[in-house]
């Protein structure tokens, strides 16, 4: 199983994010922003970090990479690709899911552990999520506060888009509608969600829960690789 | 740039006329204009420690894990298995009260360039921060600003923040301190040095363009005291850009991974013309400029702009001919701009050519030489004065260890409830939660993160291995003012004893000299006595310092700061874990206290608080007594014989007692021998103490391990329940071996209180809690 | 060929959320102002463009504030001359 | 007493480092746009005032962008009408 890790220009979760899913049991590679070939990934990730200084808008100017197109084709493909914080926010402006992430309610960069209930377990990226089990993991962003109209959103909760939100004492962080912190495409295959599992994937950080997401999604994409 | 009859060139550059005879000797005729510019930003205190020289040569360096010491960009002290640290304290004060969140950005942004100068990867950045009273509207722009910048440009990099220390003090209203530290690591095998070898070989500047932000910055900044004429002398404020940062930090590990380098150099203060200089002087070669071939960002500019220039995110990489293909080409591939703008020659001279050179160097026909200095009367030949120092007339010398100290106001006593004190003390804005700041700092980002802020030092594990890096700053500011020498000894203790509490060796240190203006003596003579306190700390202590950062000028018109030598030091668990960490782990361990305080209030919290006898001194600091209580905190880690550890110091032992019991979730049931008076007991801050907890089955093995280090231990207490209750004993009973202590009256309060009262303590002295005056300009993007 | 300075004026839609507009409102009354309200915080982006006409250029900024400049998700633009002519706002 | 709406629109200052307008530059060749460039990024503030006259409204709007919405250090400000007026940018 191949997880390419993307490399923008500012990303900066990209070696945590290669060093976490090897441990998950990939092969791990990086793929450089410039290049449009995936070179065999059955899973794409997008780090976290400052794409292009987050300039303009976060995510705004990594869209335009020449391997997003790969990854879009990739995902049109039914191929996983996981976004994590900034990677979510390359994923909402490039429109691989739904929603957009606006500047947090505190208008503050956020650093913290958060809590995660997590909505649903027939997922790619949660099928290893033990029933009732809710997930510790930090948080580090500034504009990570989920938005969509009303209407969307409702349309958004009926076709089960909603993956993970916010719970438990340490609330929500950013202001985000409904306590919203991952989203998945309307096909279930392309995830975009800000806190960092990379960060909690290993008892010594603090937590490993995110190595149940990250499992998760080795497994489901070695199991899928094999259909394709 | 001219000069006018009134005020010559030289002088209106921060050039005295002692200088300018030293200048003319060196150069053997008079210097030209952009000479001129070139040795007023060489010859500034920030750049040639023109008077802090003679003092920093007492300090005490050798040792045998030391990589590299100081006059390199940083300190690299070896951790074994091929590896080592590099570490460095600067500070960023005056660009910091200008413009708060890009002069703090910038600070740590040059900190950084420092750490990957060196070829080390920075892995945590700490932040030293002073401002003056919480309550004043302008020390609230202050901060915001300052941590927004710390934040924004930390964040953005992609360096976890781990620490740092947020202090009010009045001395700092007009003179904020912004001191950044920053630890890189690195494979020994690849250190690589600020150099310029092998002539014939090219320099090739890197990373952004230059423009004409903080034209004379370090000179004219960092060596002036803030007042009306500081005014006008304020240059362009540089503004950072850490995304530019992030790609130079890469680029550059780049480089040197594949040996593209035979010597790479930041570029910081005093710009194109330091990094030249240096370069050249450390080598014992010579540079030619092209000036020419410099990137610039505007049009127009003066070749002495281009020379001075402080634009921020550039290196200046030496390099054999042949790779030079190979070097542009990976700034290429992380989008930097680089440019081919000099060579090293074998004449000793920094050059300035405009009109081109030839690959030896030397102009081509038709060229012009626009300045032709001596590397070395630069940098390392640069004038050293010799300035005045004179203790003031009125002052309290440190007390001797062990001597009777005369008792002195002790609210407790005076009916005053101890339990409201120690609210009032957890809330107070030097001693609360810091939750505000670091929330705003991504601290795991890197995943190495294993302890972060908020209590103790910063640990980060060593991937690979299974050793862990703990690092901690700190200064004190209200000691030193008090006392400039004891201060900062007692800075270089307590920074110690925060790294020896998790189980660590405390490595080496870095420091950072924030004083007054060294053409006052009373100033510089109290940065001899801060020298003189970290030379005496770490020689008892065994500790090098590896290097550091001086700021002095550090004045206004209302007055100078206190005399503040933050010190930065790096410890080395070998295993992580063995890591020892601050909170209570389980109900009914005993809680021991390990060292003996002495009285004296003088320069606490406490102190601040409630108003003390002003005649009250500081307490003493014992070296010998600190370096033993190290020696025994490391081995009873090792034996795995503390369940927790936690240091006495700001709000004393109380303070430390209730960190300990709500960080854990656990409460205590303590009885604290009387000796002093109930306020120094319970709220002084003699240095030299640990609180710890214990397994009681291990607790003898402990004692016998504290004998032999010769440590007094003492057993205050046992874990358990949600409530922290302080039992004072009675002086007659203060040497009864154990427990019951005759009551004098207990502090008894929830944990939850305690809690709140911590945790609601900033935001509120900062008005934040309240909703308070939010600014939309530029720092917030 | 001649060049063109635009300036792009990105704002929040209205009904979207605006956190910073909402912000410095509330610090008003910290600075004794109380005659300002409806506050909406936006970007304005500068920008010059080589094209042989007016139109070719305006065409160009159009297509970078539709794809770039803005989210239209979120936010609306307008666009005007910011040299000599229409220089304004 | 009347409501006037203004416009603020706050740049970084000539010759101060804009890295935003930078990166946006960086960029353009992604979008296959080569004909854009010395872009400068800023920020628009809109904004309500009530007062007695536009001349009290306007020098409430000059306050507030100096002490508020801009950084006089690193930025540089101008204010235009954005109500039916002086509408424009
Ligand atoms: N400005 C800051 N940035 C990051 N961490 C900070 C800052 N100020 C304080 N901290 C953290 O808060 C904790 C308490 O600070 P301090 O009171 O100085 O600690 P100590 O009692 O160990 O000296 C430490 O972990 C310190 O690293
Ligand atoms: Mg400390």
């Amino acid at each position: 199983m191949r997880a390419g890790v993307v490399i923008f220009p500012g990303s900066n979760c990209d070696r945590d994010a290669l060093h976490a899913v090897a441990l998950a049991g990939a092969d791990a590679i990086p793929l450089w922003h410039e290049d449009p070939d995936l070179h065999g990934a059955d899973l794409v990730i997008l780090p976290g970090g400052f794409s292009y200084g987050d300039y303009l808008r976060a995510g705004a100017l990594a869209r335009f990479s020449p391997v997003m197109r790969a990854v879009a084709e990739h995902a049109a493909a039914g191929g996983l690709v996981l976004g994590i914080c900034n990677g979510f926010q390359v994923l909402a402006e490039a429109g691989l899911v739904p929603g957009v992430l606006l500047r947090n309610a505190s208008l503050r960069f956020e650093h913290g552990w958060v809590r995660l209930a997590v909505e649903r377990r027939d997922t790619p990226f949660t099928a290893l999520v033990p029933d009732g089990r809710t997930l510790r993991m930090p948080i580090a962003h500034g504009e990570g506060c989920y938005h969509l109209p009303d209407a969307e959103l409702d349309a958004l909760e009926a076709r089960g888009g909603v993956l993970f939100r916010y719970a438990g004492p340490e609330g929500n962080p950013n202001g985000s509608a409904r306590d919203i912190a991952g989203v998945l495409d309307a096909r279930g295959r392309v995830c975009g969600l800000m806190p960092h599992p990379e960060r909690a994937a290993e008892s010594i950080l603090g937590s490993d829960d995110g190595m149940l997401l990250l499992r998760s999604l080795v497994t489901s994409a070695a199991a899928s690789g094999v259909a394709r | 740039m001219s000069g006018t009859a009134a005020t010559p060139l030289h002088r209106a550059l921060g050039v005295t006329d002692e200088e300018l005879a030293a200048i003319v000797e060196r150069l053997g005729r008079d210097p030209n204009d952009l000479e001129l510019a070139m040795f007023s930003v060489m010859w500034s205190e920030h750049c040639s420690y023109k008077s802090s020289k003679p003092l920093l040569r007492t300090l005490p360096t050798g040792g045998d894990d030391v990589v590299a010491g100081p006059g390199e960009n940083a300190g690299v002290m070896s951790i074994g298995d091929g590896l080592a640290v590099a570490f460095k304290l600067e500070s960023h004060n005056h660009p910091s009260a200008v413009e708060p969140y890009q002069g703090a950005a910038t600070g740590v942004g040059g900190i950084l360039r420092d750490i990957f100068t060196m070829g080390a990867r920075p892995i945590a950045i700490l932040d030293g921060l002073k401002f003056g009273d919480p309550a004043s509207p302008r020390t609230r722009h202050l901060v915001r600003g300052v941590v927004r910048g710390v934040g924004g440009y930390g964040n953005c990099v992609g360096v976890p923040t781990v620490g740092g220390e947020l202090v009010f003090h009045p001395s700092y209203a007009e003179n904020p301190l912004v001191n950044v530290m920053a630890v890189g690591l690195l494979e020994e095998r690849l250190l690589t040095l600020a150099a310029a070898p092998g002539p014939g070989n090219l320099c090739i500047l890197f990373g952004s363009t230059t423009g004409r932000d903080g034209i004379g910055g370090a000179s004219i900044l960092a060596s002036a005291t803030f007042g009306a004429e500081g005014q006008q002398k304020r240059p362009t404020v540089q503004v950072g850009d850490p995304f530019a940062e992030k790609l130079l930090i890469e680029a550059s590990l780049e480089l040197i991974e594949q040996g593209l380098v035979e010597g790479l150099q930041d570029l910081g203060a005093a710009g194109i013309t330091c990094a030249v200089s240096e370069t050249a002087d450390r080598a014992k070669t010579g540079i030619a400029v092209d000036l020419d071939a410099i990137p610039r960002r505007e049009e127009g500019m003066e070749p002495f702009e281009v020379m001075i220039s402080e634009s921020q995110e550039r290196m200046l990489a030496v390099v054999l001919p042949e790779k030079a293909e190979a070097v542009l080409a990976v700034c290429r591939r992380w989008g930097l701009p680089a440019a081919t703008i000099g060579r090293v020659t074998a004449d000793g001279l920094i050059t300035i050519v405009s009109g081109g050179i030839a690959d030896d160097g030397s102009p081509l026909p038709g060229a012009r030489v626009l300045a032709r200095i001596p590397a070395a009367a630069l940098t390392s030949d640069a004038i050293v004065h010799a300035r005045v120092a004179s203790a003031p007339t009125r002052r309290r010398p440190a007390p001797a260890p062990g001597l009777p100290v005369r008792q002195a106001g002790s609210l407790p006593e005076r009916g005053m409830d101890s339990g409201a004190v120690l609210l009032a003390l957890l809330a107070d804005a030097n001693l609360a939660s810091r939750a505000w700041v670091t929330r705003q700092y991504d601290a795991t980002v890197g995943t190495d993160t294993v302890e972060a802020s908020e209590r103790a030092a910063g640990v980060i594990r060593v991937k690979g291995t299974r050793k862990g890096l703990v690092m901690a700053t700190d200064a004190n500011a209200r000691v030193g003012r008090i006392d400039p020498w004891l201060g900062a000894a007692m800075a270089v203790a307590e920074c110690a004893r925060n790294i020896a509490v998790t189980g660590a060796r405390p490595l080496g240190v870095t420091n950072c000299l924030n004083y007054g203006s060294p053409e006052r003596p009373e100033a510089f003579w109290e940065l001899g006595e801060g020298v003189r306190g970290i030379a005496d700390a770490c020689r008892a202590l065994g500790l090098p310092v590896t290097g550091g950062n001086v700021s002095l000028y550090n004045e206004s018109l209302a007055g100078a700061i206190a005399p503040t030598a933050q010190i930065g030091i790096v410890g080395l668990l070998d295993e992580l874990d063995l890591l020892v960490r601050p909170a209570f782990r389980a109900a009914g361990d005993a809680v021991v206290l390990l060292g003996s305080g002495g009285a004296g209030l003088g320069g606490s919290i406490y102190a601040e608080l409630a108003g003390i006898d002003p005649d009250d001194p500081p307490p003493a600091l014992d070296l010998a007594a600190e370096a033993a209580l190290l020696r025994l905190l490391r081995e009873a880690a090792s034996a795995r014989l503390l369940r927790s550890a936690q240091d006495v110091s700001g709000g004393g032992l109380a303070v430390a007692l209730a960190e300990c019991a709500f960080w854990g979730g656990i409460g205590a049931d303590c009885a604290v021998p009387l000796h002093a008076s109930p306020a120094d007991d319970l709220f002084g801050e003699a240095p030299g103490r640990v609180v710890a907890s214990v397994d009681p089955a291990r607790l003898a093995e402990l004692r016998a391990l504290a004998e032999r280090h010769g440590v007094p231990l003492r057993r205050i207490g046992t874990t358990g329940g949600d409530r922290l209750r302080i039992a004072l004993g009675d002086p007659a009973s203060a040497t009864a071996e154990e427990g019951a202590v005759a009551e004098h009256g207990a502090l008894d309060r929830t944990l939850a209180e305690l809690r709140e009262a911590w945790e609601r303590g900033l935001p509120r002295a900062l008005g934040e809690d309240a909703g308070d005056v939010v600014s939309v300009a530029s720092e917030e993007r | 060929m001649s060049t063109y300075r635009f300036a792009v004026s990105v704002m929040p839609k209205d009904g979207i959320l605006d956190p910073q507009g909402r912000a410095v409102e509330g610090s008003l009354p910290h600075l004794g102002i109380s005659a300002v309200h409806a506050i909406r915080v936006g970007r304005r982006v500068e920008l010059s463009v080589d094209a042989a006409g007016e139109a070719e250029a305006r065409a160009i900024v159009e297509r970078l504030a539709g794809e770039l400049l803005a989210n239209p998700v979120i936010e609306s633009w307008t666009i005007a001359r910011a040299d000599g002519e229409g220089r304004a706002g």
